[in-house]
Formats: structure tokens, C-alpha cells, sequence
């Protein structure tokens, strides 16, 4: 099953089950989503549950928020990340601090689905990442994962709670990776890293697309240089599982970020600031960073797409580099 | 005050012809209830001259919008978006002095928002009401939310969101009003009209003159209604009320009235409005026109209009008493219930 | 082409007194240069088709009212805030056959951002224009803002932003028009109208009927117009520019026309238009309806028209075989042009 | 002289040098600004180049964009930074990207006036730090002086700068810093940090009203502990100037870095692993941080923002923990 196809099963039958759930956004109900998240939802579910809405973000935040404040449980569809900014006053403004604003009394289970990255030759609005923001916030959750099961596992972890979730989904994913999607229902819980590979001499920190990438890149050296990579990828952004990142760095001594958003002020930023805090004296060598260019992400024309984006490659080279340190 | 009738009369103010139900007792509550915000509202101005309350905004002038509002909903079952300038509308929603009192002065056990934050802001233990965030606009795309809701629920509720003329310019009330059009939620579009926004006057906020003639935007009624006359007032939102209450949708009622005040405590409005503006609009202060109207029903004469005001300062004095003699909430407070899970521990700072 | 007529004449078309100064030249030129971006558009279609195109939106449908539009600016003076389904507005303002295909094709020299980004967006060397992103409504505070500063140099300049049905729900939309009522800057809002944002129709996207009929919300002119009718757009869009020209401010100009394709080539509109829809649009075709008109007038026969169609189709192939040859950007290009200074560098990646 | 003099006068100046530059923002006229940053200046330069604004962030810097990129140098004031949230389309997804996305050939030389942070009892809506996406976003500078003379250095350069500069302008600051301001025109480079204090055995990298704190924490533990603390004042969030902070962490072997927004993923994390890679063979021990709990910022009530804020105290604490390591 692929990204999108285990989103959409999810979807459905969270729907199923629950019918506080509803759905908005732009285009996903009998067009079902530009990228068919919703496909065939609208049909089983109606137009009540599955509302097509007008061109404005800010509104599908806010009227989620206030659907969620009083009973419901939205899922909104920003229909990709680099239209999310119109939607970030009610996002981080509003939706964040609810709760903590009304001293628990009023809540909001809302998600909110937002299609991000890059590698599509999308140009500079339609590959943006958007997560710091978002991972900055408190009163937020933020879930990035990159593989069906996980996307499955997530996004029910997100309907079923009772605070707001962002949920990122890369769109070079979607249809590129497939995975095994066990048929019984279960859930992956918001919160914690996972282990994708284990290895013994580097600890490899990444999320999202970067994590199939990192994972070629550790089959690479591990054939070419014999360097064994530990993989862990995030899954969640806010708040970060450090415990798995701190375990592993002790036992290699080497920790290298891998990410697709810009390097300044980011993700990556905050996992190095915990390992140089919490793991100092566990560290033989600096902690490393794979990402792009401080540029606006990404150009249009594909030789500085490719440029621009981390590749299995480049991603092989900064081991080897790191492993030498 | 036995020697007032509670049965229901044909009010009528000049230029009104009243049908509802307003009762004697009614409008004797709803006065009461604005001499009693009045009082309160100027001892909280007060406080903060005396360095104890850290900032508030007044609602003199607002009084009767706010009074012949709240008398047309049902606190029992409507829900309510309100804003920082609404303190007659919490006092008519039965919050009282003491309540009121712990938000500006920051105390334990506020009701909203447990003194997190300002004043008027938070939720209601009593009311579905709320107002999440000083973000003017934000919450009419939220009140939409609220309704529709409702509307998919098949709820018997009214959502009544309240804004100023200032938040009729963000892009969050045409995206909100649009949708409440298109998809018919019961929600009223409550705009009190001061004509500024802190200093900046309606001829710079917008190029018409009133923000009920932009209801035809978004296919909604939409009616401009004088809110310093509180039958007035009251009449409009009914009628929007039971619009949205028999499955007809949203309405704008926009009720013109005067910042009697400063924008806030923090403010000093002659840097920016000529004297002439102020003369003005003190003859526009909705308590004497209202005492005139209930004089006028001989609901209230010299000696009811003074026990009510010496009922209005003992209330608040009591209440003041109260409130100043409560504690702070306590620092390690602020740690809890961030999310529904609260085992998810904040580090200390 | 000889045997055509320049001067002057009373041109008119069921239902419109023409009083403007629309030549048969003026005439045949938009028509020609209809047929060019209709030649092109169906050739950056194949394209994508073929895998050389990443993505293309048609401005098939919009031909008659972007050429009347155009024409009835100045190129020379005024400035255009452009979305991405302008391609015939961008010929009509000189912009080339290779020039476009460029952009669809990504290639070196693309002379609206180099190719970093989508097709029509960027900037114009030769003509004021520019299109900053995707973002849906966020040029209609930007044009406001380049008319505001015309109006504060006293510049003889008027500022055209074009923006579509589904645009109009934005918050940006209702603070642009807004502001633009307020300040009376020099600006045309111009919604090119097809009834759908990608699959959403018009009345899930507003619960009225004209985008237009919201101008007095904003006290400007708003006007709906067939945009089929390449002579009623020209009037229309002639009489908001002369206003603008002449001082008095904004107006708001809504041409109404079919997507005769779907939204993109990533799309599919059978998903969610009915047969019957589909039927009915194409017959609001604004290519045939032109060559009526032009016929009706003696400015174009069956010969000429043949000439117009091959010219158009060599044009088209000619462009095609240069962009195709044409390399892309090389990468280190990429590192270039974001500040001024740009001894600020950027650390490879 | 005051930070919010500082700012006022250098506005006025740049006015009277230069008739492109106009101001625009809620009750900025008549009224002077809420903080009368701009009091006094409808008065000399009128309402043609004083725009007091409808009450909509999003169209402020929107218009003052649209104007930039048409000739003039607008000052966008937003009222307070809580509120600049429905302005982050036009800034972070607009602005940011006009002179890449244009290949150079249009520009935007604006500034955007920003007055943020706490510890004035402005509870969660008038107390917040916004920083964290302006300093990660390819395409803006972002500003945040910390005294009268670094004000007027800075914000000559932003208005002078060809490209959209975020200010930052502490609210707590304004009347409460005073400094010395020479009369003579001058500017401070945008992208330079600057060492405000000397010291042998700690680095302490801060910005905004935590400069003030850092530096009273820095006398305290001198006194009382002996411990020589370098104070390096950021200045910039956007480009980060590291050079400084490498040379000074070689020297001391000590980094703490403190601020009163929120730590994770924020301008601390950024620094943090800048140090983390960059100087990993210098340290002596683990790069710390001073920073509120992952709390919205922040709580109304007295005794809970001084709970939440930073504090010189806190400081001190942290510096001689951190010495002992
Ligand atoms: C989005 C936003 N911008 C600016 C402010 C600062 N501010 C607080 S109240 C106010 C004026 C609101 O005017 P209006 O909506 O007419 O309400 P009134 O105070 O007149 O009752 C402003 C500008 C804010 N709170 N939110
Ligand atoms: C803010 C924003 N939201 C969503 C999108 C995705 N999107 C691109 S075009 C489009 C529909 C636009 O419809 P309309 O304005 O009517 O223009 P049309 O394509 O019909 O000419 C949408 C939803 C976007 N580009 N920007
Ligand atoms: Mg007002
Ligand atoms: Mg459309």
C-alpha cells in the first residue's frame, strides 16, 4: 500500500467509526484532493462530512477550531504546505493555546493534514517545508511520518486526540514508497522516534522523505565502508523523543541530522542543541548536518532542483566525512 | 420593589414599534444590570489608577447593545464569541462582580482562564461562551465553526460572535461571513460599532459608513440599529436570534455606539479626537436614555433609580473587597494542563 | 494582409453601443494574437503530455477577455499583477512564443525568474508585470500597494491585478479592495470568472451570484461582463482604467468566462464537472464568437483567417523547435540574486 | 535617551533624508503608535506618508510590499508582535521570495517594525516572541537591538537596506534601557554580533531584554563567584554571525545561551548546534540553555510570568552550574 492509499483507508474508516469526524478543505470532495487523499469520500460520506470549501485558509483553520471547540473532530486539508502561512494565525495564534487559555476547560481535537516537501518540481510554492514553526510551538503536536505503516498508526493517533495535531505528509512519498499495512486496526503513538536501522558506529537523525533517502545512503556506506548507521527517524517534530537519539549517540559517538528544510533555525537545529546538552561527553566528533542551501526552497528548473535537495548521495559522502572525524 | 408589575407591556420608544415580549421586570433587570456594569466598570478603571489592575478596556457606552443583546439569546442553550469590551454582556450572562473583579486583578480562581489571561478572555464555567485570544477578528471564522457544528449536530443553538468595527477590516470577516452564506449556520454577526478602532476613525477603516450594508455580500440580512436604545437593540437580534434559531441562517446586526472611554486604560483618546467628537458623544450614553425609557414606563421613579444605584455600589464595593483579598494563583499552577494528557511533564524553568 | 482597413469604426456587437477606438487593426491584432496563444496553449499541452512540460494551466476560454483587457491598457505606463492563466495577456503584452515556452519548459534565460520558478511568475523585462507566487489572493494587497505608491509620486500609472472566482473568498481580497476604497488608489481589480477554483464551483465557493456585485461593499464601480465579448471586456475594463487614469480610484471589473480545460494538467474535470456543463461551456468558446465578430465586421474572410490559423501554427512551431534546444540553467546559477548584496554567501549545498 | 526614542527619532531623520520612505500601520497617526514610537511624526510629514491602516496585518504588509517593489522605502509598524501572524503570508511566503523568485529583478526594500516579548503583563496575546520563522526563513534579515545605540545603528540600516528587514523591537526595552546616542549620523552593519561584555572563562550568547539580564548575572557571579562571563549580543537572528561566537568559545570552552523565547527549535537551538559542529574540539563541557518551559508565552498573572521569565538570578545559576562542569 502507498502513503496517500494508507491516508485515505485511514480516513475512511476513522469516519467510519466516528461521526464527529468530518472533513474539509479545497477540492476534497468529489475531486478528491488534488493528490486523491479523499478520493471516494464524499461519495460515502456526503457532503455534510466532506465539505468542499472555499479558496481561504485562515477560514478552514479557524472554522475547524470552532467545530472542534464544540463536539467535533475536524480533519482540515491545507491542500500543500506553502499555503499554510494564511492559516497560521488561527494555527499558532488561536489553536495552540486553547486549552492552556482556558485553563483546560475548552479543547480542540482538530488535525490538520498538510501535504509538504519537495522533489516535485514544484518550484518555490509547492515543495516548502514548513515544520519549525509548527515544532516551535507549544500546544501543538507535529507528525512527520515517512512510511504507510507509520502514516497509518499516526494520523489514527492524531483524529483519536483531544489536542491539535499537525500532520505533515511529504508529497514525493505519497505513491513512491509502499509498505506492508497490517489489516487490523492499530495505532502508533504521537511522541516517539523509531529505530529504522540499527548500526554501531554513527547515529543518523532524520524524518519525512530524507528518511528513504538516509536509509540507501546507510546500505551505501555500509557495503562500500562497512560503517554501520543507526537510522532513527523522528515521526513526531513537537515534542521530540530524545531518549532514542541520546541512547544511540552513546553508543556511537557520532550523530549526523539529515533534513530537507533549511538548516538555519531548524529541526536539526534542535536535535543538535539536545545531543550537545544531554550527550556531550558521549561525543567523539562534531555534531553534522546534511541540508540544503539557505535558499527559498526550491527552484523550478530541474538540474538546481536537484541541486538544491539532499540526495543518497550527498548523504553518503557526510558519513564517510563523519566517520573520519 | 413590589410596586413593579411583572406583566408584559407594549414598550415603545420613540420611533420603535415593539412586539416582543419584554417584560417590565425585563427591562428593570436589564437596567439594573447596566448601572451595575457601569459601577463596575468605573471601579476597575479605578483600580488601575491604583496601580492593581494591570490594564482593562471599559464598556461605558456599550451598555444597552450589550443588555438588549444578551435579553434577546438564551444562555441556557446559545453559545457566545465575546470580546474584551463585553462587560455588561458577562454580568447579563450572570457572571458576577466578584468573577469579574478576579480577571482584572489577576487573582485565584478566575473563572475564564484562571488569571492565564486577560481579562474578559478564556472560557465561562457557567455559559458556552469563550474568547480565546486578544487577535481581534479571529474569532468569527471560529464562531462559524461553532455553529456548523451545531447545524451538523441538528442542535437547537445560536452562536452570537461579537466584534467591533475594527475587525470588520480583516480578511478573517469576509472569509467568515462568506462561509456562514453560503452554508446557512445559525450564527449572528453581532458588530458593535464605536466608530474606532483605538484611535483610528471609521472614515480610515472603511469607504461606507456602515458594515450591515456589507451583509448583501454574503446573502445575509443585515440591519444598522441605534444601540444606545436598548429596546432597539434588543428587537434587531431577536429577530436575528429566531432567523438563525428556524433553520434560516446567519444574520449581521450592527449596533452603533460611543467609546464613552479610552480605547483602554493605556490610552488617552484627546490625542485623537477633537472635544467637539467628546461632547458629542457623551449625550449618546446609553444610561441616561435608558433611565428615560423606564421612567418613561414608570418602571423606575427617583427613589427605585436610587436604591438601584446604592445597590449598584454596595455590590461592587462587597465584590471589591472580596477580590482584593484573594491570593495570586501560585507559580507551579502554570505547569498544568497544557494537553489533555498532562503526564506529558513541562520541564520547570 | 493588405486589403484590411485601419481606420476607425463604429464597431458593435449584439447588445453594446461601441464608443471606443477599437481600429479593425486593433481588432484583427487581438484576434491574431488569440489564435497564437490558443496555437501555443494546445502545444503546451502536448507537451506535458510528452513529458517535457512539469506543469501548465490553459488559458483556453480566457482568450477574449484578457485581449480586451490588455488593449485597453498602456504598456508603456501601466503595471499588471498577473496569475498563472495569463498566457494570452502576456502576448498581447509583446511577450514572445519562445519566451513562454521557456517558462513551461524550464529552460535557461526563462525571462521571468530564470526558470527557479513556475510558468508566469516573476517579472517582465519589457513591462511592468510581475506575478511574486502561487499564493492564491496575495497579489490583491500588493497591486494596492503599487498603486498607492503611483498615487503618492503622482505617477501617470495605473496597476491592473488579475485574480480569479476563487481568489475573491480570501481574507487579502476583502483588505485589499478595502484599502483600495479608502485611499482611492489607482487600480483595477480584474476577476477573470470561470465558475470553479480547481473543482469547487461557484456556489460552494460564495452564496451569491457576481464577485462584482461586492464593489459597493468597498464604495468603488463593479461591473460584470461577458468575457467571451472581447468588445464589451475592452469597454468594460477601458472605463475602469480611464477612472483610475483620471483620479478616482479603484474599480472592480468581473469578466465572466469558461475553463474550457481542466484546472491543470494534473487535473481531471470529468471528476467533477457534469456532461452537461462540459457541453454547455464550449460553446462559450471565445475564439469562434471572435471570428464572428470579425467576420461580421468584413475584417477577416475565410483566406485570412487560414493565413491567421498557419501563421499561428508555424510561430508555435518555430518557438518550440528554439526552446527545446535551449539547455536549462546550469545549477550554480541557483546560488545567485537573493540580496542585493550578494558577497552574502550562500554556502553550497 | 530611551530604545523607543531612539527609534522615533531615527525614523524621523530618515524621513526628512529620504521622501521615499513612508510609514504605515495601526494607530501610528494622530495617536503616535501605543508605544508612540511614531509620536509626533503625522504632524511634521502628514497623512500622505503616516497611513494609519484599517485594523488587518495582512494587507499592511502586503500594501507596504506591493509599495516597495514599486519605489518606495516603506516602515511597517505591527501594533504588537502577537499579532503578526495573519501577516506571515505576505512576509515569510511574499516578501521573502520577491528578489530570488524575480531572479533579481524586482525588490522589496522594506522594514517591518516588530515590538515583541514579555515580562509587562501582556499575558498570552501581548507577550510573545515571534523570532523563530523570520530567522529561518532564505530571504529576510531579521533585527532585534537591545539598546539605544544599537536601535538607531540597526534600524539606519534596515530602512537603508535594499531587501525586506525584520525589526525587532522589545516592548520592555523601550523605556526601560537608556544609553548614550551620538548625534552624528551612523549605522550599525545588519549581521554582526557584538561583545557587550569581556570575559576569560564563559560565553554567554544572548539577544533583546535577556542582553540586560545576562550582563546584570555577568557583574553578580564576577563578584561572587570570580567567574569572567563574555557576553555576545546576537543583534542579528538573521544571517547569524558566528564568528564571534566560535572565536570566543575557543577561548572560554564554556557556551550558554540564553533567551526568553521558548527553546525548542528556536534561535538557542541554531546556536547551539552552529557551536555544537563548528567548535565541538574547543568545548569543555556541554552547551547550555537558558530558556522559559515549553509553555505559551505567557501567563497574565504576576507571580506565573515572573515564573516563566528568565531572570538574572536564573542566569547566575546557570553560569555557575556551568562553570563547575
Ligand atoms: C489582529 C490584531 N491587531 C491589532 C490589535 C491591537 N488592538 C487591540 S483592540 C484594537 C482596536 C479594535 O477596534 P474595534 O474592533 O473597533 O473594537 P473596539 O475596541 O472599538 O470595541 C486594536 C488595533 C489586536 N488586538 N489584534
Ligand atoms: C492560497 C492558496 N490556496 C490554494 C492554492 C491551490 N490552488 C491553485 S489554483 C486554485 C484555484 C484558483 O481558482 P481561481 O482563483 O478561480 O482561478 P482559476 O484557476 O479558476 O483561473 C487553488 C485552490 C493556491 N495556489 N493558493
Ligand atoms: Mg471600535
Ligand atoms: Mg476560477
Amino acid at each position: 500500500m502507498t502513503v496517500v492509499e494508507s491516508i485515505r483507508e485511514t480516513i475512511r474508516e476513522e469516519m467510519r467509526r466516528d461521526s464527529d469526524i468530518f472533513i474539509m478543505g479545497e477540492d476534497i470532495g468529489p475531486r478528491g484532493g488534488v493528490f486523491l487523499a479523499t478520493g471516494g469520500l464524499a461519495d460515502e460520506f456526503g457532503e455534510e462530512r466532506v465539505i468542499d470549501t472555499p479558496l481561504a485558509e485562515s477560514s478552514i483553520a479557524g472554522i475547524a477550531l470552532g467545530a472542534a471547540v464544540n463536539g467535533m473532530r475536524p480533519i482540515a486539508e491545507i491542500q500543500f504546505a506553502d499555503f499554510v502561512w494564511p492559516a497560521i494565525n488561527q494555527l499558532v495564534g488561536e489553536a495552540a493555546k486553547v486549552r492552556y487559555g482556558t485553563a483546560g476547560r475548552k479543547f480542540a481535537p482538530m488535525t490538520v493534514r498538510v501535504p509538504y516537501g519537495g522533489g516535485v518540481r514544484g518550484g518555490l510554492y509547492h515543495s516548502q517545508s514548513i515544520e519549525v514553526l509548527f515544532a516551535h510551538t507549544p500546544g501543538l503536536k507535529v507528525v512527520a511520518p515517512a512510511t504507510p505503516y507509520d502514516a497509518r498508526g499516526l494520523l489514527r493517533s492524531a483524529i483519536r486526540a483531544d489536542d491539535p495535531v499537525i500532520f505533515l505528509e511529504h508529497k514525493r512519498t505519497y505513491r513512491l514508497v509502499r509498505g506492508e499495512v497490517p489489516d487490523q486496526e492499530y495505532t502508533e503513538p504521537i511522541g516517539r522516534a523509531d529505530i529504522k536501522r540499527a548500526g554501531r558506529d554513527l547515529t543518523l537523525i532524520t524524518y519525512g522523505l530524507m528518511l528513504h533517502y538516509s536509509l540507501q545512503a546507510a546500505e551505501t556506506v555500509s557495503a562500500s565502508d562497512g560503517i554501520g548507521v543507526e537510522v532513527i527517524d523522528l515521526r513526531t517534530l513537537r515534542p521530540i523523543d530524545s531518549e532514542p537519539i541520546l541512547e544511540s549517540v552513546a553508543r556511537t559517538g557520532r550523530a549526523l541530522i539529515v533534513q530537507e528544510d533549511t538548516p538555519a533555525v531548524s529541526v536539526s537545529s534542535e536535535i543538535s542543541a539536545i545531543i550537545a546538552q544531554h550527550a556531550f561527553f558521549d561525543l567523539d566528533a562534531p555534531v553534522m548536518r546534511v541540508a540544503p542551501p539557505e535558499l527559498p526552497p526550491m527552484p523550478f528548473t530541474p538540474l538546481q532542483e536537484a541541486e538544491f535537495m539532499p540526495s543518497p548521495a550527498k548523504i553518503a559522502t557526510a558519513i564517510r566525512h563523519l566517520s573520519e572525524l | 420593589m413590589a410596586n413593579i408589575g411583572a406583566d408584559p407591556i407594549a414598550a415603545s420608544s420613540p420611533g420603535h414599534v415593539f412586539d416582543g415580549l419584554l417584560s417590565n421586570r425585563d427591562l428593570l433587570q436589564m437596567y439594573r444590570t447596566m448601572r451595575l456594569s457601569r459601577a463596575l466598570d468605573e471601579r476597575i478603571w479605578m483600580l488601575n489608577r491604583q496601580g492593581k489592575a494591570a490594564i482593562a478596556a471599559s464598556a461605558q457606552g456599550h451598555e444597552a447593545a450589550q443588555a438588549g443583546t444578551i435579553f434577546a439569546t438564551d444562555p441556557a442553550r446559545d453559545r457566545y464569541l465575546i470580546y474584551y469590551r463585553q462587560l455588561t454582556a458577562m454580568l447579563c450572562l450572570g457572571t458576577t462582580p466578584v468573577e469579574m473583579l478576579k480577571q482584572f486583578l489577576a487573582r485565584d480562581g478566575e473563572i475564564m482562564s484562571n488569571a492565564r489571561q486577560f481579562p474578559l478572555h478564556g472560557s465561562h464555567p457557567r455559559v458556552d461562551l469563550f474568547s480565546f485570544s486578544n487577535v481581534v477578528g479571529t474569532q468569527l471564522p471560529q464562531a462559524v465553526g461553532v455553529a456548523l457544528a451545531d447545524k451538523m449536530k441538528r442542535r437547537d443553538a445560536v452562536t452570537i460572535v461579537f466584534f467591533g468595527d475594527g475587525a470588520a477590516s480583516q480578511g478573517d470577516c469576509h472569509e467568515a461571513m462568506n462561509f456562514a452564506g453560503i452554508h446557512k449556520v445559525p450564527v449572528v454577526f453581532l458588530c458593535e460599532n464605536n466608530r474606532y478602532a483605538i484611535s483610528v476613525p471609521l472614515k480610515q477603516q472603511m469607504p461606507i459608513e456602515s458594515i450591515a450594508a456589507r451583509a448583501s455580500a454574503y446573502n445575509i440580512p443585515g440591519t444598522e440599529v441605534d444601540g444606545t436604545d436598548i429596546i432597539a437593540s434588543y428587537e434587531a437580534v431577536s429577530e436575528a436570534v429566531t432567523r438563525a434559531r428556524s433553520g434560516n441562517g446567519a444574520s449581521l446586526v450592527e449596533l452603533t455606539v460611543e467609546r464613552l472611554l479610552p480605547h483602554t486604560t493605556d490610552d488617552d483618546h484627546t490625542r485623537y479626537r477633537s472635544p467637539e467628537d467628546i461632547e458629542q458623544m457623551k449625550k449618546r450614553d446609553p444610561l441616561p436614555v435608558t433611565e428615560a425609557i423606564l421612567r418613561r414606563h414608570g418602571i423606575i421613579d427617583d427613589e427605585i433609580n436610587r436604591e438601584i444605584l446604592d445597590w449598584a455600589r454596595r455590590e461592587v464595593d462587597d465584590a471589591t473587597h472580596i477580590a482584593e483579598s484573594t491570593p495570586f494563583p501560585p507559580a507551579p499552577e502554570m505547569y498544568h494542563g497544557l494537553f489533555a494528557d498532562d503526564s506529558e511533564e513541562i520541564d520547570r524553568a
